[in-house]
């Protein structure tokens, strides 16, 4: 049996930035991952996106303060190159009801003091100018931007092992076991890992492993899939996105595309085992980008992959201690948009363990936020 | 569990070779030395280092280097390649254009 | 480099093949119709297709079943065009591709 | 999103995948092939050399003759074969999603077959991705598909049989070939392959490896140098070729790419030559409806794949319900017996790895052969197939077990005997009456059968010799006889040249020579 300070279950970038920031502070972390793979789940299948703008007022703290002092010196603090890029992203809007989901989204972001502000199709396109006619408005937050979530995961993955955070690949874990009324043991297919803390970071498989405590969270999974183009001319630096959701993406140092969207049949897609694309998807992501961006319709697709997400009800994460199950932490259910603030995650839940008040407000994040609808609530 | 999965296993130094700045993956430009060097970073699965240094991610999709990358990480890693899965096999089988994938004409004449 | 007009198998090829001209990188060069355009020129004793985009190094023909990607050239203003695979027609414009651009790096 | 419906979605109309849709589309299925290529055949059509193996394996027939005969079998059972057709994924429930022109279509089929091949497997070398280096199929394909030559002098990387049959068809196409190296010590492929070459005059350097492609915009020159046992380079040992092309044929992997993302349970098999799918003995992988056929399950010859690729048809056929049980047992009993023959000899799968020694007749293997490409002229009288005696008879120089017997069949005045073993050592019949037909000479794929005269009077010998090479020397032209290492031992003058349709492009040269070189002379080089 090992015995560490913490055991965190899941390699993601949550998981792998938790265990950064653990270890910096001086923490034995072990992390294990049920894949062989670092990185394999949702981390290594987003768009990569770092913004502020369209997210609930619950967690814009994380974002902000993410993008205020994290992400700026994250290559320098882990020794690898993030690719990161603050040059701000345009939510686009194509129709009057597009500008209002924007402008609800933009309002609200506003009054967290976030500088994001609706502009018109004309500057959308003084902006980037390879927008097609069809954008008449978008939601502009200059602060907003984009990484390679690739490398983010690894790096925080390689940093934190560099600190001597130990890694266990392949280890599916079957339960977390109570001793004496707080949680301090994992249990996987072959082993018994040991730890003071638990942190639970493993995105959809979080629910069944936290059910073993008593605890449920209210997730489903969705399938998102992403393409990637062969590289291409510098075109852009901004995070684009729509009110429709239909693509998201940007262009990456490398010049390729990475470009994610949906279907509108996400929630309903078979699970055969394997995270497999759907045949339409990609046809679907295309005929959305080139009425955006009618420029990239020669661009050539060269990968396109599918991951689960771990959707909340209320689609915003838990991050929080858990009274019931004294030592556990959650850190799930970020309904695929976990990448962005995922280094304010990590910090947080470093403070939660070091019993330090956390940097920002997580106070909407609890896991016991989840009430039946005939419910009062405070 | 295998013999690869504990990360903080020792798998010795990295030493420096002659012919580190050979090209391994014609399309992205990766040498022999990056992957070595990414293996002692701790990087020890096909898609660890595809993902992070791209060999294998262009054009190609690894139709030429995916054999050698794999002979150089089993050498580094001392074990053997069948031990290392190789990289998720990915749709499309050969660069699309965008146009073409939006374009599911309704019929064929087969 | 050049044609093989007589086969000792194969006998007397692309006879029947119409010639069509086409551009490369600007200057008229002759092929046959439809043969792949990576066919045309290897026979003209083209040698370089490309130049890779971090150390700018040539390449060419490498592999010519549509495989290896090495032989792409900017056809018609597309770049990453796979000229081993690509049927030749008259009047094309088949340019030396520098990364992903058909102008020279210094240019670029 | 429209769905099309098919029986049977075939992915890859090389000879597996043809083979596999001629056994659906007879019993009655809807079959639609997908290739991405231009035009059908898979790699057959490169293939201008005689084939190996019985008459059922179509032996001594080329390669692109056989293409012809499979394509024209296919039109005949009514197999729609959709070319410039690439399969972009194999998606959920059989789903097949294919780009054909500037749009992608859909397809389901009850079941599908993946036969999608092979690719090259490559070496690192200083300066492999210069312009000038390509595979030996890239040289293959340039030269016999669009009749372009590869290179004016060219250094072959790799002893295999692709690297032999390839050097020996980059001569033909009237290329240079400076030398055939491998880091090996031993020759992969086979003898007879090799022999025919060297005996052209082309050095092979086993134990030798590629240590720098020179050049600066595209090859110029190429060193090489010996390894030891452990590959390494031995200073000393550089020798330096003036060369503008480099083909490397260092082995085959399969394309296994769809079949992995379709699910399918794979394996790292060295044997098969990679990723393969696990499958049971007729190609059904571990997800149900989806089958594969040749190369892209296994590396093997053309003619093993398309009995493979009749055995998936036949498995699949009977997996919807086309024919029953007992029909398809029959049917499988029969092709498997047919590639058992052809996986039998020295170079069968099982034997791979094995270092055999001696013949299946307990006749110790020429080394020479092994090590130099060419059997010497001491070794070359313990086999079977050379003897001598009084007027003209066949020398038969096939010295491995082979699964290969054409030479038995050419022959009907019973000189030459293999028996029902297809692997033995053919035997020369000292006691029959050889009529000079020279049947045997023009069918062996090996070009191994020489018809000799030890004596003919005036104190000469003839020899008549295979000839697939342009100019055809006509008879009168002088110039130098070669002995089987390729280096000229005597003075040679052709004396008769014979070309037939049943010789299907194999000259037949006679020479005559000083007769004590009836039995090293064995190949002409006019002046």
């Amino acid at each position: 049996m090992m015995t560490s300070d913490v055991i965190i279950i899941g390699a993601g970038i949550i998981g792998n930035a938790c265990a950064y920031y653990l270890a910096k502070k001086g923490y034995k972390v072990t992390v294990l991952e049920k894949s062989d793979i670092i990185g394999n789940g949702g981390s290594s299948r987003n768009g990569g996106g770092v913004r502020q703008s369209g997210r609930d007022p619950r967690e814009l703290p994380l974002a902000m303060y993410g993008i205020e002092n994290l992400w700026p010196n994250l290559s320098e603090e882990l020794g690898y190159d993030v690719e990161y890029h603050k040059k701000g992203n345009l939510r686009l809007g194509k129709t009057e009801a597009h500008l209002k989901t924007l402008k609800k989204l933009a309002d609200s972001a506003s009054a967290c003091g976030l500088d994001v502000r609706m502009i018109d199709g004309d500057e959308v396109r003084q902006i980037n100018p390879y927008l097609s006619k069809e954008v008449i408005g978008a939601s502009w937050c200059p602060t907003d931007g984009h990484a390679n979530p690739l490398k983010a995961t690894l790096a925080y993955y390689m940093a934190a092992r560099r600190l001597g955070a130990t890694f266990i690949t392949g280890e599916d874990v079957k339960c977390i076991k109570k001793i004496r009324g707080k949680a301090r043991q994992v249990i996987t297919q072959t082993d018994t890992y040991e730890g003071d803390y638990i942190v639970l970071a493993a995105g959809m498989a979080s629910r069944a492993i936290a059910g073993t405590v008593g605890i449920d969270i209210p997730m489903v999974q969705k399938l998102i899939e992403a393409l990637v183009t062969e590289a291409e001319p510098k075109m852009f630096e901004q995070m684009l996105g729509t009110a429709e959701a239909d693509f998201y993406g940007h262009q990456t140092d490398h010049g390729s595309f990475v470009i994610g969207g949906s279907t509108g049949f996400e929630l309903y897609k078979k699970d055969n085992g394997t995270p497999m694309n759907y045949s339409d998807t990609v046809p679907c992501i295309c005929r959305g980008i080139i009425r955006y961006i009618p420029m990239l319709k020669d661009a050539k697709i060269v990968r396109a992959w599918a991951g689960w997400s771990d959707n909340m009800k209320d689609g915003v994460p838990v991050i929080d201690t858990v009274s019931e199950v004294p030592g556990l932490v959650l850190a799930c259910g970020f309904t695929g948009h976990g990448f962005g603030i995922a280094p304010g995650v990590g910090t947080v839940v470093s403070q939660l363990i070091a019993g330090e008040e956390p940097v920002c407000d997580i106070s909407g994040l609890k896991y016991d936020r989840f009430y039946a609808k005939d419910i009062k609530t405070a | 569990m295998s013999e690869l999965s504990n990360r903080s296993k020792d798998i010795g130094e990295f030493v420096p070779m002659p012919d580190d700045d050979m090209i391994v993956c014609r399309c992205e430009e990766v040498t022999k030395g990056e992957i070595r060097k990414a293996v002692h970073e701790g990087l020890w699965t096909i898609a660890e280092i595809r993902r992070y240094l791209r060999c294998g991610m262009g054009l190609c999709q690894g139709q030429t280097c995916a054999k050698l990358v794999k002979g150089i990480v089993a050498r580094e890693l001392k074990c053997s390649p069948a031990l290392l899965e190789p990289a998720t096999s990915r749709a499309p089988m050969r660069p699309t254009e965008m146009h073409v994938f939006a374009d599911e004409t309704e019929e064929t004449d087969l | 480099m050049g044609r093989i007009s007589q086969h000792p198998i194969l006998g007397v090829q692309n006879e029947e093949k119409k010639i069509v001209t086409f551009k490369y990188d600007g200057k008229d060069m002759q092929g046959y119709e439809g043969e792949p355009i990576a066919a045309a020129l290897k026979a003209n004793g083209v040698m370089v297709h490309r130049y890779t985009m971090k150390q700018h190094k040539p390449r060419g023909i490498f592999c010519a079943i549509g495989r290896c990607t090495d032989c792409v050239m900017v056809v018609d203003g597309e770049p990453n065009v796979r000229t081993c695979m690509t049927p030749l027609k008259e009047g094309m414009d088949v340019r030396t591709q520098y990364g992903v651009s058909d102008k020279p790096f210094d240019q670029q | 999103m429209k769905i099309e419906r098919f029986d049977l979605i075939i992915v890859g109309a090389g000879p597996s995948g043809l083979s596999a849709a001629i056994e659906a589309a007879k019993r009655g299925m809807k079959v639609v092939v997908f290739d991405e290529n231009a035009r059908p055949g898979g790699q057959l059509f490169k293939q201008i050399h005689k084939f190996f193996g019985s008459k059922e394996h179509k032996a001594k027939i080329r390669g692109f003759h056989i293409g012809e005969q499979l394509l024209q079998e296919a039109r005949d059972a009514g197999v729609k074969v959709e070319l410039n057709a690439t399969v972009v994924g194999l998606y959920q429930d059989r789903e097949v999603v294919v780009r054909m022109g500037e749009e992608v279509h859909h397809f389901k089929g009850d079941a599908v077959i993946i036969a999608t091949g092979a690719s090259e497997n490559m070496v690192l070398f200083d300066g492999w991705n210069l312009p000038g280096v390509m595979g030996a199929g890239a040289a293959q394909t340039l030269m016999n598909l669009y009749g372009v030559k590869p290179g004016e002098k060219v250094l072959m990387l790799g002893s295999g049989n692709v690297g032999l049959v390839v050097s020996f068809q980059l001569l033909q196409a009237g290329c240079d070939v400076v030398a055939l190296v491998d880091a090996a010590p031993k020759i992969g492929g086979y003898g007879v392959h090799a022999a025919k070459v060297a005996r052209t005059g082309v050095p092979f350097y086993l134990s030798h490896t590629i240590k720098k492609v020179e050049g600066t915009d595209h090859v110029t020159g190429v060193t090489i140098a010996q390894v030891d046992n452990h590959f390494q380079f031995i200073e000393g040992t550089e020798k330096h070729f003036d060369v503008d092309t480099v083909c490397v044929a260092v082995g085959l992997s399969p394309m296994s790419q769809l079949l992995k993302m379709a699910g399918c349970e794979m394996e790292d098999n060295p044997k098969r030559g990679g990723q393969v799918p696990i499958i049971d003995d007729y190609g059904k992988t571990s997800v149900p409806g989806i089958f594969s056929a040749g190369d892209v399950s296994g590396i093997e010859e053309a003619s093993s794949a398309m009995i493979e690729g009749r055995m998936a048809g036949v498995a699949a056929a009977e997996y919807l319900g086309f024919m029953t049980a007992d029909e398809k047992k029959t049917e499988l009993d029969k092709l498997s017996t047919s590639l058992e023959s052809l996986r039998q000899g020295m170079f069968a799968p099982k034997n791979r790895g094995k270092n055999i020694t001696e013949t299946e007749e307990g006749i110790p293997i020429s080394t020479n052969l092994l090590s130099k490409g060419f059997v010497a002229d001491d070794e070359i009288e313990r086999y079977p197939g050379v003897i001598h005696k009084a007027g003209i008879h066949p020398v038969i120089e096939c010295t491995q077990n082979i699964p290969c017997n054409p030479c038995q069949d050419a022959c009907n005045q019973g000189c030459i005997s293999i028996g029902d073993n297809i692997t033995a050592l053919p035997i020369s019949v000292k006691d029959s009456k050889c009529i000079n037909c020279g049947m045997c000479v023009a069918s062996c794929p090996g070009q191994a059968i020489f018809l000799v005269d030890e004596d003919t009077g005036d104190g000469k010998a003839s020899i008549t010799l295979p000839y697939e090479f342009l100019p055809l020397p006509e008879v009168g032209a002088k110039g130098k006889a070669l002995s089987r290492k390729g280096e000229p031992v005597c003075d040679a003058e052709v004396v008769k040249v014979r070309s037939s349709k049943a010789f299907d492009n194999t000259s037949l040269l006679t020479i005559s020579v000083p007769k004590e070189y009836a039995m090293k002379a064995r190949f002409f080089k006019a002046e």
